[in-house]
């Protein structure tokens, strides 16, 4: 199934990337799955996504945890702790 | 209930007589203004940028507005926050509620510009001395925010 | 720290954008504004006369905001009270408050507003179909001045 | 001693009176002894200033209890409880 996936604030640069349409390998199915995916790019993408304690995930623009399902057409955005106000 | 996000300045005063017009039953109108200081963390900012989620944004200050009004009797709120470029002493976010009794407005508004620091997707970027940095989460607003899931909270007086 | 008693209708917007004019250490401005309802103790209301104490009311007021400041970190605070004849839909009260964050501002403002009510030498008196009546003090604001008592009470978020 | 009375609201409008300057009999000092004093003009008078748990004293523009002792030139207030705001 393909999502898009959205990156912002500190992880859109440290990812070096807005936004992205993403086919998923079969067996990809929740957040974290999705996460360990994205990972395997090295680098930025390691480093950035590896720091569960402050990275933020949304589904379809709701707060979601790492063990939620995946379903095809979803808008999954990653992001830190908001700051505004 | 109206949720507007924008990089034009805002007239607070014009958002509070909005919600008390053409109707009689307002007694009570709560607001908060949020305003960019020139330091931060111990230095001194020069200007900040805010991103934000589009889409998500709206939704989630919705939410926040519509939890508010199943917690306390209020008739209106207003939430209006800026993004894009901001210098110090621009104002940032406004948040007015109207209602019959001033207990109600004041718990509704701190409520909602609680939740709006804790969960409403944007991020502040400030330009300082020292170089651009993303500003961090506060712990104090996530105690602010939960505060609220305290079974005697926010009772206000009810007046 | 301004206290005006006035006849005269005021500008919210105004005051509040007074209260951060000429300084960048101000991140927040918490406000209320009080309005005559049509309808009061089950009774429809086509005028209000406000009598004072000239004086005692700017004092008394005065003394508020000192208390305030005393218990929480406020940059200013201006209050303005009407006197006279209001009709419904009028503004009777403005109270604003500024600081630096959010928590103390908020308190500061309903503190100010709930020692109003109960301690400012006010008196309204109601115009309805079963004739003129001055309107009772009410247990209720007795209850929201009393819970600023409490060892707890108004701490804020601080942020 | 002369003292300053004010009345207000309700008050003044049960005694048809705002403001009056008054010479206090040797003895009466405090302001309990006052309102007593000026209970006995009977009528009004003795009504309303008898409703104490109501009646709410200030002596030159600070609230007052009833057994607080007055000066020569004192402003003495009485009215009902406050209902600003």
């Amino acid at each position: 199934m393909r999502v898009r996936l959205l990156y912002f604030a500190s992880i859109r640069e440290q990812l070096g990337c807005a936004a992205e349409s993403l086919e998923l390998p079969a067996g990809i199915t929740t957040v974290g799955a999705l996460l360990e995916h994205l990972m395997l790019r090295g680098g930025a993408w390691r480093e950035a996504l590896a720091q569960t304690r402050v990275l933020r995930v949304a589904i379809n623009q709701d707060m979601a945890e790492p063990g939620r399902t995946l379903s095809g057409g979803d808008e999954v955005a990653f992001f830190p702790p908001v700051t505004g106000g | 209930m109206a949720v507007r996000i924008q990089r034009e300045d805002f007239d607070a005063g014009a958002e509070m007589a909005r919600l008390r017009a053409g109707r009689a039953d307002v007694g009570a109108i709560a607001s908060f203004v949020g305003v960019v200081r020139d330091t931060n963390a111990g230095s001194r900012v020069g200007a900040m940028t805010l991103e934000h989620y589009p889409g998500m944004t709206e939704k989630s200050i919705q939410s926040i507005i519509e939890e508010a009004a199943s917690r306390w009797r209020i008739f209106d709120a207003v939430v209006i926050h800026r993004i894009g470029e901001l210098l110090p002493r621009d104002q940032i976010v406004l948040v007015a509620v109207s209602g019959s009794h001033r207990g109600e407005a004041f718990a509704a508004c701190e409520f909602i510009m609680d939740y709006l620091k804790t969960r409403a997707p944007f991020w502040k970027k400030e330009q300082t001395p020292e170089g651009a940095r993303w500003v961090d989460a506060r712990v104090s607003d996530d105690a602010a925010a939960a505060r609220w899931d305290a079974p005697a909270a926010g009772t206000g007086s009810g007046a």
